[in-house]
Order: structure tokens, then sequence, then C-alpha cells
């Protein structure tokens, strides 16, 4: 059983089917599918984030710079008034966001704790100036994405990315087989080495592993997916800003990953549902939202010691 | 145990001239030792005396400020931590070591992997291949665990743990084992239990023991070695260690652990 | 890009159709929905604040000319996040289907919904952000602008630096968008009239930290210097200039930005310096005495340069609801309506150009006793050259 | 760059160093005894500008205000340590940064509530609004100096603190061995609630002296809350020293930077930070 944990099969279960079915509902509100969407592209890369922190221990505080590469890299290398095709460019996408998490992860998994957080938010910022302050890819302001890409697979268009339903699809389906792919992930060889990294560096040193390497691997492998994430967001709407970049993004994506219960990887989904929900009802509902998301997040930091997914399965386990 | 076969084992670990400074103090000095093959080689010494800061030097986990470290012939001091383990030298920690939130077959599995390759796969399953499960599972049964295999090594008890803990080192299947006071903190039976698994192992392995338990380093010891201070005092059979008027001495002089 | 009109008009055609008769149902009795996109928290919430009470405060004064018809507002904060505005202004077309969305302040927000709202069935109204690709390449028949677009309120700066004889001047901003359009301007007019920028200063946005830039113009020591900041990096600005000395021997030129909504806070520091800008506090007309007063009362704070953008948002609605007798079902003659109007604002006459922005006078203030005082109007009914746009 | 500029960017970015250290300092106190990873610790020298304001408004006098704002700073500390961070200590640090990034929003919201979100400004105190002159242009305000003087001597006095009073021996112990602390009988929640308290009344304290030359707006804590954790990170978490001679540098970094290499200068700190944990993975001073 791929989804072997109880509270995760049920969730799994209950979600996607659910998910599934939400466009039938919305048909009259255009908005609700595109906000959902936005939902789920998040959860993407809150779910990369995820596997770093809470299976990895790798804390970074600049994985938003992923996130706004995706959508970068795809304004440098697509020309801009041609449709190019969704799937080579995710491609590519994700082998330059790669290749740029080699380097980067090169240097910052030197360091640990504190200090390995505080390197990847300098790393982040100095992209984030370097988008922001450079005249070529918009600046300040950000840039347009003119011509969405088009989704044929030899010869068979599955998705048509105008269409704010078939996006939505498109997006369930990313984030399934993203949840899917961690779950493979964490139970494969590499998992298990990743598992004991996470648990003892030390002891998996001593039996002879390079840990390393199997960090690197992990950073390159998520930050891909967090490109994958960011690239996603930037075809939704074609809008492409360095803010996506800014470490408010990597903080807002941490805060709903620790309150979605850190390490459980499809927690990221219930994380960002239930931010994301608390934040637009309470924005609609008043003006001073902040000193109420603020205390409901000190509240849920108090009560569930590992975060909602950690409740549920207290809760499910006790019966 | 028969001298002989002492005389004939090649020596399979080497130091030669071994220091290491911390700023100015000097925690190891000049240390030249050999350890044989299929010998267990015992380490003695008051506290302080610098015998965890040789194994350290010996795995691999601190660098030797001077002196060189030679197994099977090639100097080694200059490879990386991990690399001490594949070259199969693997070692047990004085405090329990091991990852507590994992089953003890999975503990095991994790050692027995390393050398099974497929760590970069991620794809499939960890279950898969049961060749691995199995040789972890009979490293498990070497330690007399296999009972254990399937829980949590954080619920079971701490000889136990120890215990689990030179399994996971017998299953990245090392030519060395370097041994630090496994016997700390037990009882008399589970460190009995402990004793006869070396005794054991000591017929396969080259086994280097950091061990405050004297009865049982003197049992066990095919070849002893005291240190104080960071030097070298003496090395040589239990019997002629023993009766060593230097080492006496020395272990009066501190006035603790008196033997 | 075919496919992106082709798909754009069809839409467009669709909801229209759909909202035409659902108005056609529902009568007149339903209320104008107005939606509000501005940032309430974060480093720009006072000029969102500023804004929506102007707005609101106008739709109330002018209740009586919208036939009947109730104003309902939806309020959303956008926290001044660009990559957050798509996503709201969808809510406001998609969600609550709001016939006007006022908004925003940010200029990188104001592109995240311009690249939603341009060509939908609902007319955007922006009521600050400046940045002139808004009614430039980016303009569009349904997206008006009740403020300036950046080159506007500097432009006529250059003219006033030159008749003050400066020859040598350094430029200053913050490195973004709006700072650079700003600068440049400035530096149009200036240049061509024969001034030289000796040097132009980016500050990292949105840095406050000046004073290492302040202390390398003193060595420099040019005829004037022109800033543009806003907000409290300007109150901030002015207070170093101040405090490190460079007031009274560099005079201060700025966008008029400096000193609105500010100028409490900068204290003496402000007194006398000299901005451009499409609005004055002591603009003597009788909308301005008016609105002044009445913003006065009903808020307990001076009015500011925000306050009147909002407010003629409010009035440009009030406005063309009045002439189209209350029906603002059809789009197209809502627009019309629209770019026919000239407002009576507090600051003068406003109309709008081709491009939708405001025609306006741009008057130079000096600061005296912490109120902008209108001390000339170096450019009359300015047009925004709106470059690139296609209207 | 002439020697009367270079001298006048030198005393800029040392100033400029040295309130960055009186921000840090609270931070990398609170980090170096308790483990606690409070970032809202920006919030707090929000809330100490904000104070300002308002009791200069009330009392009209500088003085006076800076001495209340100060208590009332002490008074939130031991008040949040008491009801939220002590929930927290056996928590890891990650819950530790969720719970302040909700203290970030209350706070900010309590701030628009409150005091509107107007640009705020402080007058600096007449005593002290006299100028020394630089150069033929510049000159250097005496309040500034006062300011760099000021975080002088509160460096000087936690030195003092540290190394030689009977709290400083507990905070040091405290640093090194918890346990030890508790086993010489010492109450380790009311010595954690202290320097919590202190934390916060340092990170006050600064944006009190900062208020007058800065302008009080929503969101300057969480601009200078970044500042904070590079000066702190390149010093070394926890450590005093260390966090002086990194707020000296990201100080002396940024403003040279800034005239120097104009294209570089938002990267600059980031750069520094980046180039010493290469180096030093554990920042300069660590313990």
């Amino acid at each position: 059983m791929l989804f072997n944990n109880r509270t995760e099969r049920y969730f799994v279960w209950v979600f996607f089917p659910l998910a599934l079915l939400m466009p039938l509902f919305l048909e009259q509100n255009t908005f609700y599918v595109s906000k959902l969407t936005t939902v789920m592209i998040f959860a993407i890369f809150v779910m990369s984030l995820d596997y770093l922190v809470g299976r990895c221990g790798l804390i970074t505080l600049g994985h938003a710079m992923f996130y706004g590469l995706g959508g970068y890299i795809f304004v440098m290398i697509a020309p801009e008034y041609e449709a190019v095709n969704f799937w080579v460019y995710t491609f590519y996408i994700c082998v330059i966001a790669a290749a740029v998490a080699l380097v980067i992860g090169f240097l910052v998994l030197r360091t640990s704790g504190i200090y390995m957080i505080m390197i990847t938010l300098a790393f982040a910022q100095m992209t984030y100036y370097f988008f922001s302050d450079s005249l070529d890819f918009g600046g300040n302001d950000g840039v347009f994405i003119y011509v969405k890409p088009d989704t044929s697979l030899f010869g068979l268009s599955l998705f048509d990315l105008e269409n704010p339903t078939h996006f939505y699809y498109l997006c369930l389906l990313s984030l399934f087989n993203t949840l899917f792919f961690f779950r493979l992930v964490t139970r494969s060889r590499f998992g298990r080495v990743i598992d004991s990294i996470h648990e003892n560096p030390g002891r998996t040193t001593a039996l002879g592993y390079n840990i390393f390497v199997f960090r690197l691997m992990a950073y390159t492998m998520a930050s891909a997916l967090g490109a994958y994430a960011g690239y996603l967001f930037t075809l939704q709407y074609g809008f492409v800003n360095p803010s996506m970049l800014a470490w408010t993004t990597s903080g807002s994506a941490l805060v709903m990953s620790i309150l979605g219960g850190i390490g459980s990887i499809y927690g990221a989904i219930l994380g960002v549902l239930v931010y994301e929900g608390l934040h637009f009802s309470l924005e609609h509902l008043t003006e001073h939202w902040l000193l109420f998301m603020g205390a409901l997040i000190i509240l849920m930091v108090i009560l569930f010691k590992n975060g909602i997914a950690g409740y549920l399965e207290k809760l499910l386990e006790r019966r | 145990m028969n001298n002989n076969v002492i005389l004939e084992s090649q020596v399979i670990l080497e130091t030669e001239g071994l220091c290491k400074y911390w700023g100015g103090l000097k925690a190891l000095d000049d240390i030249s030792l050999k350890f044989h093959d299929r010998e267990l080689h015992g380490i003695v010494g008051p506290n302080g005396a610098g015998k965890s800061t040789l194994l350290n030097l010996l795995c691999g986990h601190y660098k030797p400020t001077s002196g060189r470290i030679v197994h099977e012939g090639a100097p080694i001091d200059a490879i990386k931590p991990y690399a001490f383990a594949r070259r199969g030298i693997g070692r047990s920690f004085q405090k329990t070591n091991i990852y507590p939130n994992a089953t003890c077959l999975e503990n095991c599995s994790v050692a027995v992997q390393r050398r099974m390759g497929g760590s970069f796969n991620f794809l499939r399953s960890r279950h898969r291949q049961e060749v691995l499960e199995e040789i972890a599972t009979e490293a498990l049964e070497k330690v007399g665990l296999l009972s254990r295999r399937n829980e949590v090594a954080a619920h079971i008890s701490y000889g136990e743990q120890r215990q689990l803990e030179i399994a996971m080192v017998l299953a990245t299947s090392p030519c060395v084992l370097l041994l630090d006071e496994p016997m700390a903190g037990m009882g008399h039976e589970e460190s009995q239990l402990i004793i006869e698994l070396l005794k054991q192992l000591k017929q396969e392995y080259c086994i280097v023991l950091v061990e405050h338990d004297m009865d049982a380093v003197f049992e066990l010891s095919d070849k002893l070695t005291v240190m104080v201070d960071g030097q070298h005092l003496t090395t040589g059979t239990v019997d002629r260690v023993r009766d060593d008027p230097r080492v006496k001495e020395a272990y009066l002089g501190q006035g603790d652990e008196v033997y | 890009m075919e496919n992106y009109n082709k798909f754009m008009r069809t839409l467009l055609a669709g909801t229209v159709v759909a909202t035409l008769s659902a108005q056609a149902l529902a009568d007149n009795a339903e209320p104008i929905k107005v939606g509000v996109m501005l940032p309430f928290s974060g480093i720009y919430a006072a000029l969102g604040d500023a804004g929506r009470n102007g707005l609101k405060m106008a739709l109330k004064e002018h209740a009586g000319e919208l036939h009947g018809r109730q104003i309902e507002f939806i309020e959303m904060d956008t926290e001044a996040k660009p990559e957050r505005a798509p996503e709201i202004a969808s809510s406001l077309l998609n969600q609550h289907h709001a016939n006007f969305i006022i908004g925003p302040v940010h200029s990188g927000v104001a592109m995240g919904m311009i690249k939603v709202l341009k060509d939908q069935d609902t007319i955007m109204i922006i009521p600050n952000a400046g940045a002139n690709a808004a009614t430039g390449p980016l303009c569009a028949p349904n997206i008006f602008r009740t403020s300036f677009s950046m080159w506007q309120p500097s432009y006529p700066m250059g003219q006033v630096a030159l008749d003050s004889a400066y020859k040598r001047v350094v430029t200053m901003s913050w490195n973004y968008g709006a700072g650079r359009e700003s600068l440049e301007g400035f530096e149009e007019a200036f240049k061509a009239g024969g001034g030289e920028i000796i040097k132009q200063i980016m500050v990292p946005f949105p840095k406050t930290e000046f004073q290492s830039y302040l202390s390398e113009i003193g060595s420099i020591n040019p005829d004037a210097v022109f800033v543009f900041f806003a907000g409290g990096g300007a109150v901030k600005f002015v207070k170093d200039y101040d405090a490190l000395g460079l007031k009274g021997k560099i005079p201060l030129l700025g966008s008029g930005f400096l000193t609105e909504g500010t100028t409490s806070a900068q204290g003496p520091s402000a007194e006398g310096i000299r901005t451009t800008l499409h609005y004055a506090d002591g603009l003597d007309n009788e909308v301005n005495t008016k609105f002044r007063q009445n913003y006065q009362q009903m808020f307990g704070k001076e009015a500011d340069i925000y306050a009147v953008q909002g407010y003629d948002a409010g009035l440009l609605i009030a406005k063309a609801v009045d002439q189209l007798g209350g029906d603002i079902s059809d789009q197209a003659a809502l627009i019309q309506a629209m770019e026919s109007t000239t407002l009576l604002s507090p600051r003068g006459e406003v109309s709008f150009s081709k491009a939708h922005n405001p025609i306006q006078n741009i008057y130079l203030r000096e600061v005296v006793d912490g109120a902008n005082k209108v001390i000339d109007v170096p450019a009359a009914k300015l047009e925004d050259p709106a470059r690139g746009c296609k209207l | 760059m002439t020697t009367s500029l270079f001298f006048v960017q030198l005393i800029n970015g040392l100033q400029y160093g040295l309130l960055l250290f009186l921000i840090a300092s609270g931070l990398t106190l609170v980090f170096g005894v308790m483990g606690i990873l409070n970032l809202a610790h920006g919030s707090m020298y929000m809330v100490g500008a904000y104070l300002a304001w308002y009791f200069v408004q009330q009392t009209g006098s500088f003085t006076l205000s800076a001495v209340i704002s100060a208590i009332i700073a002490l008074l939130i500390g031991i008040v949040v340590e008491r009801t939220l961070i002590q929930r927290l200590y056996r928590r890891n640090h990650l819950d530790q940064v969720l719970l302040t990034i909700g203290m970030i929003f209350v706070f900010n919201a309590l701030q628009s509530i409150l005091w509107g979100n107007d640009p705020l400004g402080v007058q600096v105190p007449d005593a002290m609004s006299a100028a020394i002159p630089l150069t033929d242009v510049v000159e250097y305000p005496v309040y500034r100096l006062f300011v760099a003087l000021l975080c002088v001597a509160i460096a000087a006095i936690m030195y003092y603190m540290i190394n030689r009073t009977r709290l400083g021996m507990l905070i040091r112990a405290g640093e090194s061995n918890r346990e030890m602390v508790e086993c010489l009988g010492i109450d380790i929640s009311r010595l954690y609630t202290i320097v919590f308290a202190i934390g916060v009344m340092l990170a006050a304290v600064a944006g009190v002296i900062a208020a007058p030359m800065s302008s009080i707006v929503p969101g300057m804590g969480e601009h200078v809350l970044i500042a904070c954790f590079v000066v702190v990170v390149i010093g070394g978490m926890g450590s005093i020293k260390g966090a002086l001679i990194g707020a000296l540098l990201v100080g002396l970094v940024d403003t040279f930077a800034s005239v120097l290499l104009p294209q570089l200068s938002s990267m600059m700190i980031y750069i520094l930070m980046a180039f010493i944990l290469l180096i030093k993975p554990q920042g300069l001073f660590s313990s």
C-alpha cells in the first residue's frame, strides 16, 4: 500500500474525488475554480518544501527563489509571441532549476540549522534583487506572458490552458502526481537513507554514507518541483512578479507546511487549504483580518503539536 | 586464547605517531599502534587518557593534527569520514547512537543498504529486495535480537539498544570494529551477553575495544594498551600489562578507578 | 496572440450577453457593485485608507445622482503584494461581478490587475498607481485612471528647475518602475532645456537608509536635487536631508508625493520644499474648500492627494451613472460616458485623454506651515503622451 | 572618494551599525540563552517606535516617553513569555517560527487599529537639535552622535552585566548547560522570563531612539528583522560580541557599497553573509 498511513489514505480518498467533482458544482463561478487552482499550485510548492524541511531536516527560507525562478526561466527562454509546448518547457524549467539548485545546494548545504535558514535566505534575496532591479524582465512591476503554451503530447492536446477548468484539472493532476511521487521517494531506498540522515546524521556518516550527496539530491529534486509549481502559477494568470521570490513567500509556505503537519507530505495540502481558507474568509469579513489570522495561528501552534495532520491522526488512531 | 594466532595474524590497521591537539591541549600524543586481524585489542586508561579521541581518529570522525593512519597498507587519514566506513572500519558509540524511531530491522537495513547499492533509487520500494532484509536479519540474529526484529528501537531495553548498535556495525560487513564502551551503563547479566558476543566476534574480526569494565577487558583482550594523559604507556598481553608496575602507579596515582 | 484575442473576444461577448440578460431581469434596483482593491495593511496602508475614504465620500455626496441605485462596496486588502493581485482581481470580477473595480496603489499590483481585467466586463479605475504603461502600451477601453501617469507630475518640474537657473542636478529615487519613470519625466524636460543630470542615484526599494547617499550628494554639491519618494520613505528622506545639513544649502525639488500625507511626520524639515503635483492643499476653488472641510469632518484628518484621487474615482462613477440615467448595463455606452465627462475635482477641472489618463493642471507647490501652498501653475491641462497606446 | 567624504561615510556606517547592534543584541541574547528564535523581534522595534510617538504626544517630553516605553516593552515581554513562549520550550524551532509569525500578524494589526496607518514622526529633542559641520555642506546632527554613543554605552553595560553580575553568570550558565542551572536551585523559568523581557526591551528601546531619525510606518518591523538576522548570523547566533562585530560590518559594507557599488548595493549584505557563512559555517564568533 503506497499510502500506508491510515489518516493519509482517508484524506486522499476524500480530497481527490471531491476535487475531481468540484468544477461541476462551481460551473457558474469561475473564480472559485481559479482560487482552488491557486491553492493546489501552492500546495505543490509547499509539499516540496515540506519534504525538505520535514523529511530531510533541511530548513530553508529561500525556497520561494525556485518558485519565482519557475516563472522567470519561462520568461527568459520562451519566445514572447509564440506558443511553446507545455511538456517540453516543463522539462526545460525543471532541468534548469535543478541545475541552479545543484550549484546553490553545493554551497548552502555545508551549513545547518539557523545558518542554513539564513544562507538560503541570502541567495533568495540576491535573486529577488536581481529580478527586481533589472530592467530586462519587467523589474519590480513584473512581466506578462502573452501566449500560453499548448499541451499537446504526441499530437493529442489534453488541456486547453486558456480554459480555467482545464487548467484546474492539470493542476489537480500535478498535485496528485507530486504527492504520489513523494510517497514513492519516501518509501524508496533513497528515502530510507534520507530518513536515516534526518534522524541521525552522525550515525549515517559512520555507516559509510556521504550524507552531503544525499542532501544535495533531495534539495535539487525539491527545488525542481518548487520551480514547477512556480511555472504553473505563472501560467495561471500569465503574470510574473519578483514578489514571488520574496522571503515572505517562503515564509508563508513554511507557515502552511508547519500548520499542515511538518513532514507528513499530504499535510501540505491541508495546511494550504486551511490557511488560504481562513485568509479568504477573514479578509471578506473584516479589514483587520490580520489580527484574527495571527491569533488563530498562535492558537493552532499551541493546540496542535504536530500540525493539522498530526491532530487528525490522533483523532483517527484513538478509535 | 592461543598466542600463536596473534603472532600469525596480519596487521590490518596501524597508527604512526598519531597526534591530536585541541588548541594547546594535547589530547593524543604520538601514538603508534598496530591492530591485528581476528584479535581483540583492548584500550584502557583513566578518564581523559585519550581513548575516545583515539577511536574518533580511527573512524575518521576527527582529523589528526599529525601522524598517519594506515589501513591495509594504504594511508587513510586524508579521506572523508564516510569513506572510513566504506573501507570496512565500523564503529559503535559511547552514547547509544541508533535510529530510535525506526524498527530494529530498519536500523540494520540502512547499514546493509550502503554496500548493497540502490541508495539512489528514488522510485522502487525499499522493501522490494528481500536479500537486503535477509542480511539485516542475520546481523540481528548474530547479536541475539531476532525476536525484536520489528520493534521500534526506542522501545527496546537499553542493553538491547547497545546490542542493536553492534548489529548495525556488523551489518556494514566491516573488517575492523571500533567499539566505544559497549557495556557502559549495563547490568551484570546484560554485560555478560555482550562479552559472549564479543568472544564470538573476535574469531572473525579485528576489534578495538575501549571499555571501563576491567573484568571484561581482561577477559576478552588478546592484547591490551594502556594510555595515560594522551600518551601511550604500554602494550602487551593481558598478563604482562596487569603486572606492569607503571600501570598500577598510573591508576593509583590518579586515585581513580582503581583496579 | 491571435488565439488569445479570439478567446478574449468570445469570453467578453459571452459575459456581456450573460450580464445583459441578467441586467434586464434585475431591473435597475440592483445595487452597483464597486470592488475596492487597495492596501489596508503593510507599508502602503495609509495610501489605501485615504483612497477608500475619498471614494466613499464622493459616492455618498453624490448619492442623489445615482438614479436610485445603491452602491455596494466589496473591499479587498491587496497587502501591496503583486503576486496576489490577479487572484483578488479575479475574485472581484468573477466572484462578486463588480461593475467597477477601484485600485490599486502599487504599480506592480496594477500590472497584475490589468492582466486579469483588461477588456473584461468591468471598469477598472486606478486611483493611484502611476505606471506609464497602464495608460500606455497596456491601455484598454475599460481601464481608466483618475490619478496621474508617473511622467505627468515630474515633467513640468524640469522647466521649473531651468527657470530657477539650476543647471547641474542630481536625481534620486527608489530603483523601481515608478521611481525610474518619474525621474525620466523630469529628465526629459530638464535636458531638453539644456540642463545636465550629473548623477542619478537609484536606491534599492524599499531601503530607507539615505545617509550615505546624502553625504555623497553633499560632496558633489549640485545646483539642486530632484527626487521621487512617497510615504514612509519620503518622511525619512526629508528628515535625513535636513539632519545632514543639506537643506538650505542645496534646493530640494520633488514629485509632489514627497510631501503628501507626510508633512506632519516630517515636521519643520519639510518647510520650503518645492514640488510639482496635480493637486495642492491650498488650491483656491469651491470644490476643494468643501472637499477638505467635509473630509476633515468625516475622517478627522486632513485630506491628501490619495484621498482626492479616490474621491475623483467616486465622482467619475457618479457622473457616468447619472449621464446614463442609472442604467450601466451597456459597457460601451458607459465607457463613452466616462470618456466624455469633465470632473469638477478638488484639483480643478479634469477630463480624460484618449488613453483614459486625466488631463489636468500641474501645480508648483511649496510647503508652508505643513501645508502645500500653490505658487504657480507650470503646466495647465497637461496630457500624458501615452506612448504605445493604440486607443 | 575624497578623504573627508570617506570620513563622513565611515561615521555613517558606524552609526548605522551601532543601531543595528542595539536591535540585534536582544535577538541574539534570547536565542543564545533560551534557544528561542523570535521572529517577532522586529515587531518589538516597531512597537517601541509607536510607543515613543504616542507618549511624546501625551507628555511632550522625549526622555519621559522613552522611559515609559521601555517599561511597557518590558511588561509586554513578560506577558508574552509567560502566556505564549513558555509553552514552546520543549517544542522544536519550527513551532517557534510559526508562533512568532502569528505574533507579527497580531502586532501589525494592533498597530493599525491603535495608531492608524499614516506615517508618523517624532521630532529630535530640542537639547540635541544642533549639528556639527563636517564638510562645507554636510553636517552631522548631535542626536545621531548621541545615539551612536548610547549604543556603545548599552553594549558596555551588557558586557558588564553578562561578565560581572550574578544575572550574567546565570545567563552564561544557562547558555552552556540548562540542567546545571536547575541543579543550582535557580528557577530557570524565571530566568527565561527576565531574559526574554530584556530582549524585547532592547528592541523597543532601539525603536524609541530611532524614532526621531526615521519614519514610523506600518511594516517597519519586518524590514529591520531581516537586517537583524543577517547581523546575528554573521556574528554567530548567541554571541553578543559577534552581534557587535556583525552589526558594524553590515553597517560599513552597506554604507560603502551604496556609494561604491550602487548596482550591487541591494545584494551586498546578503553577499557578505553568504561569503562569511561559506568560510565559517557557524558565523564569526559562534560558541
